[in-house]
């Protein structure tokens, strides 16, 4: 898989006849299916409608998290990554193609916090729990600055520290809040504190010259978020994962 | 195109690598002196060869040694709460699993540092009519911590190391803190490597130094 | 000199006395007295039982049956009798001294630390006055300008000399000397053995298990040859040395006459 | 509401759990003897008083000792394709970085065990006319063996536990897999505790070898 | 038995051979002759280079200066010279016996295979001649009966008794033996001095570092008298034992007189 200096993406993946994307264990936008073994989730669904617009095939690249999903996009490893915030300071690191979604935040307290507003969250002896690397820790430093703010690895530990009482509430997109909520009926009830507050996703890109790969995507985002394809996707992967009822307040579009 | 290094943004956190690096050491001293303090008893303790004290030991050392340490502080810092309606301050909770591990390694140090003193010291302290704590105070300890220097520098380092685990519990040592940042910057090649830095930084005059005991131990 | 014995007062008495090491029978019921003053030397050959019988004198070993009487305090051993432990125990060695083979100084102290470590650690003496000793016990050895070396930097006779001292230092009742010269090079023997030699023109109630054949006959009172864990013959040093009764004790004793008359040649 | 324990769920995944213990296994093996190997050479490489030779192999060894094994990893698989344009399938980039962290201290283990034996061996081999080849093959290493092997058992519990930082590069080895779990279940508790006790099962008999080992050498 | 001197070939010279460890100066110029079939005692007091001697005559050490001639092979020392290495070393040792204090058998091996391991690992002789080899000289040093035996399992004397087979299994030129009865009980000494006898009756070639003095005088064709590193004296047993010329060797060797004395009064 020799891959000449300074070979854009663009003309890699012309070359190769594939799309390499980084996935890993993170319901519902990507996860592995138990039965056949393979990847899912709305974002692999994304993924595989971009191979098809490219008539490329379509290869997930499992990464461990989401500091080592930036790796395997600078290393090369992967040419796309999905799910990201860009942030100024993180475009000095990787290029970013979309919006690809919007996406609310919701908090889920547990049973001894009462939190309804930010304002009650906003306060250094309340522990809120997020999910490093995610976009989480961003907006809650938006919404509520003096929160104490415990990073956790993954979702199961936000889970954890929340129904262990180390932590009073965490915050999260309320489209993984429905997930972890079907598989931990026990977590409080989620909250929609106000202000309400959502921010788009996108997808991470190789810094590079070559603009065609960047610009390309950008084109198929616009198109999928404004024809409501994304959105169509996002509810067809709760749908698998059981969740029909999804409040009427969700939406995946810019509000 | 390739890829540019790029240093000087993990330079402008020096205010958030100085606390995680006073939260690696804090923990790593701490912990560290916590295990060092249970390896002394329990592995002075071994010595009486009672089965009803050597088999709990054992158990607690084997315990500690043959399972994940990340398993330990999860379970000491989640799982304690919730069983045993013990709540833990989350610092002692995080400690406890790191101080325990340590422990574990620490004890059996200790024992094979005491019965690695020649027999004979033995014989002749007990020969001059000393009970056996005078003995282990003034004759046995004195020549076997000497002997235990090297190899608990050896687990010291590694057990600095170890104090990275502690990001499943949210305490933001040195890794932890690494963690942040690159996700702040996405900048994680740059990121690790100064993190190794500063691990190397602190533990290689360590090692120096237990080498330099080593040798001194062979005269 | 053999008048010292059966005079003066009782230092050591066994009656009995059993050491079994699982089914190994070391000692197999020796009977002894030692009184004060007298220098009583056993020899026997290698694995005879000379080693754990001293090693029982002083409880390093706990004998598995027989009577142990030394100065005033009787112990029982066998079933049914509790031994010494702990803080009593380590009374009790206190007031008998024993050198080794393999002389055991602390490494981690000066010739003069290893001799004050008796008075200071066990009899909680203060400095001044262990040192005072100390330095008595280094000059009485011939040490007096050594008392700042470590054991590493003392030749093995003179690393025997401090132990000696170490175990005077504690002014037991009795000593036991277990073949403290077997270590030494043939030059240093001398040295050793005349300190030795020196304790027992004082007086020092001693019990010595050797190979040093002139040594025995010069200095011993009395002579007691163990074989298999037994003593086969007993008495005064010219007795036993010379004229022995026991087929044994000639067996064995011909092999040190046999040297003797091949040096004398 | 109380906690309730649930480890149904994480036996539906015996599937996922015998590759995860499959990978952890192979990876263990293969890294502990490649570091074996390195420790070997490396170590019979240091009784060689040239600062030539000693100076690059301190290095080494200190470089891999001092700095945490995850980052070890990270470079081999991330950075090597950036910094050299070196491409390494992820198995060998992630079995490098173990296999080097092993080395490393198996070289200090190798070297200790070597200059443990009695300086008369070497003599009395040496005076019969032996090449220091043959002195080692037939004399020193047949004796010194038998002592490393403790310190040596004790690091590949070591290892074996360390190959989780495998989930760096998304090898699925039993930690890896229990996360996985984790985020399907979200029973971190259960999941967890699993591991360990898997962990544990596998180590236990390890370390009990090892410390029967150690009682032979002693005698 | 002085005859022996002076006739035969030269199996051993020496020329003005120097060692320094750093700034000691361990032996300081020794030049000496031995002939084949000659038995050389060297003694000396301790420290005064005895061993080192020993050590360079197989290069266990490298001499820092002068030259040595070992069977046909002539080696020059010091600078501009390059002293054997690797393989060629190993070869010019196999040509020379040894035999040190501790006896430093090799404790994985039974003593039969301790015997054969010199023709097996470095000759490359076949197991079973190499065994029969073996066999005969256990059998010569009386322990025909101990071959499947482990080191731990046999007393000192009889390890000792291994070490010389191990040695003699080379078939070596010349033997050295460094106060191989130093660490053996009194009563082990006999043992091996007897065989060392019997190797001297059987024509072997052997020098002898050795406290031992009536061995040296009924065994040694020449005693060497070492002191500071130089050679003090050299000539015939009985001249250098009993009539020495040195005033050291006169003051060395009346430690000796006297115990022997002492052992006769
Ligand atoms: N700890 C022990 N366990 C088992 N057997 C032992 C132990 N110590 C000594 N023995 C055995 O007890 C017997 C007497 O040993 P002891 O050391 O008392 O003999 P010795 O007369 O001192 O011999 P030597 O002159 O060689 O020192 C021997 O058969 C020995 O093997
Ligand atoms: N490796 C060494 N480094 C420095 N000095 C040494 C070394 N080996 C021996 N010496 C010194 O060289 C001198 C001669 O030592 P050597 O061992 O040859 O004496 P020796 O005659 O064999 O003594 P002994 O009768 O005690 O065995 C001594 O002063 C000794 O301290
Ligand atoms: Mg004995
Ligand atoms: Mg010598």
């Amino acid at each position: 898989r020799a891959q000449p200096k300074n070979e854009s993406t663009w003309d890699l993946i012309k070359r190769t006849g594939k799309v390499r994307m980084g996935v890993f264990e993170y319901p519902p936008y990507f996860l592995r299916d138990k039965a056949s073994g393979e990847w899912v989730g709305a974002m692999v669904e994304m993924g595989k409608d971009i191979a098809k617009e490219l008539k490329v095939t379509y290869e997930p690249v499992e990464v461990g998290g989401f500091a080592e999903a930036v790796l395997s996009l600078q290393a090369g490893k992967v040419d796309m990554n999905f799910g990201l915030q860009a942030t100024p300071l993180r475009a000095t690191s990787i290029d970013f193609a979309g919006p690809i979604y919007w996406i609310e935040w919701v908090t889920v307290n547990n049973p001894k916090f009462h939190g309804k507003v930010w304002a009650d969250y906003n306060k250094t002896d309340v522990k809120v729990a997020v999910m490093t690397g995610t976009s989480d820790s961003l907006l809650l430093s938006k919404m509520a600055p003096k929160a104490t703010k415990i990073e956790m690895q993954d979702i199961a530990q936000v889970a954890l520290a929340v129904s262990s009482g180390r932590a009073d509430a965490f915050t999260t997109t309320v489209l993984a809040s429905m997930v972890m909520k079907t598989k931990n009926p026990g977590l409080g009830d989620f909250v929609n504190p106000t202000p309400r507050v959502a921010l788009p996703g996108y997808i991470g890109l190789r810094l590079e010259d070559d603009q065609r790969w960047q610009k390309f995507l950008n084109r198929w985002a616009e198109w999928n978020i404004l024809l409501g394809h994304n959105e169509t996707r996002m509810r067809a992967s709760l749908k698998t994962m059981g969740i029909e009822e999804i409040p009427s307040t969700v939406s995946f579009s810019p509000n | 195109m390739p890829y540019k290094w790029d240093f000087s943004l993990v330079f402008s956190y020096t205010h958030f690598w100085l606390k995680g690096l006073g939260v690696t050491l804090a923990y790593s001293v701490g912990t560290v002196l916590g295990g060092l303090i249970i390896g002394v008893i329990l592995g002075m303790l071994l010595l009486y060869r009672r089965k009803w004290v050597t088999l709990p030991i054992h158990a607690y050392v084997e315990v500690f040694r043959c399972t994940p340490l990340l398993v330990q502080i999860v379970w000491f810092y989640y799982a304690l709460p919730i069983v045993l309606a013990v709540e833990l301050p989350a610092w002692l909770a995080a400690g406890l699993g790191l101080t325990l591990y340590m422990g574990s390694f620490s004890t059996e140090i200790f024992r094979g540092g005491i019965i690695s003193i020649d027999k004979g010291q033995w014989q002749a302290s007990r020969a001059l009519g000393m009970t056996n704590l005078e003995m282990m105070r003034h004759i046995i300890l004195p020549q076997a911590i000497k002997r235990m220097v090297p190899p608990f520098v050896n687990q010291s380092v590694i057990q600095l190391k170890n104090t990275s685990l502690l990001y499943v519990v949210a305490v933001p040592d040195l890794m932890y803190t690494g963690s942040i940042v690159v996700s702040d910057t996405f900048r994680p090649l740059e990121v690790y490597t100064s993190v190794a830095a500063m691990y190397f930084i602190i533990l290689y005059p360590l090692t120096l130094w237990a080498s330099r005991m080593e040798a001194r131990v062979d005269q | 000199m053999t008048n010292k014995a059966g005079s003066g007062q009782v230092m050591v008495k066994l009656d009995g006395l059993r050491k079994n090491y699982g089914t190994v029978e070391a000692v197999r019921g020796v009977s002894l007295e030692v009184h004060r003053g007298q220098v009583v030397v056993i020899i026997g050959p290698s694995g005879c039982g000379k080693s754990t019988l001293l090693r029982c004198l002083n409880l390093l070993e706990a004998p598995s049956a027989g009577t142990l009487q030394v100065g005033g305090r009787t112990i029982d051993f066998g079933a049914g009798h509790t031994t010494p432990r702990g803080r009593d125990l380590a009374r009790f060695r206190a007031r008998i001294g024993m050198v080794f083979q393999q002389f055991d100084l602390f490494p981690h102290m000066t010739a003069l630390g290893n001799v004050m470590s008796g008075p200071t650690i066990v009899k909680k003496m203060r400095a001044a006055e262990a040192e005072a000793i100390a330095r008595d016990l280094l000059a009485k050895v011939g040490l007096a300008s050594f008392g700042a070396r470590f054991p590493r930097e003392l030749s093995g006779g003179q690393q025997q000399r401090v132990a000696i001292a170490r175990a005077m230092a504690m002014a037991p009742e009795i000593m036991l000397f277990d073949e403290v010269t077997s270590a030494l090079d043939p030059e240093l023997v001398g040295e050793v053995l005349d300190v030795m030699k020196q304790l027992a023109t004082d007086g020092t109630t001693m019990i010595v298990v050797t190979h040093e054949m002139a040594f025995a006959r010069d200095v011993a009172d009395d002579v007691v040859v163990m074989d298999a864990g037994q003593v086969v013959e007993q008495g005064p040093a010219e007795d036993v040395l010379l004229q022995p009764k026991n087929p044994r004790t000639a067996s064995f004793l011909s092999r040190f006459h046999s040297t003797m008359s091949e040096r004398k040649g």
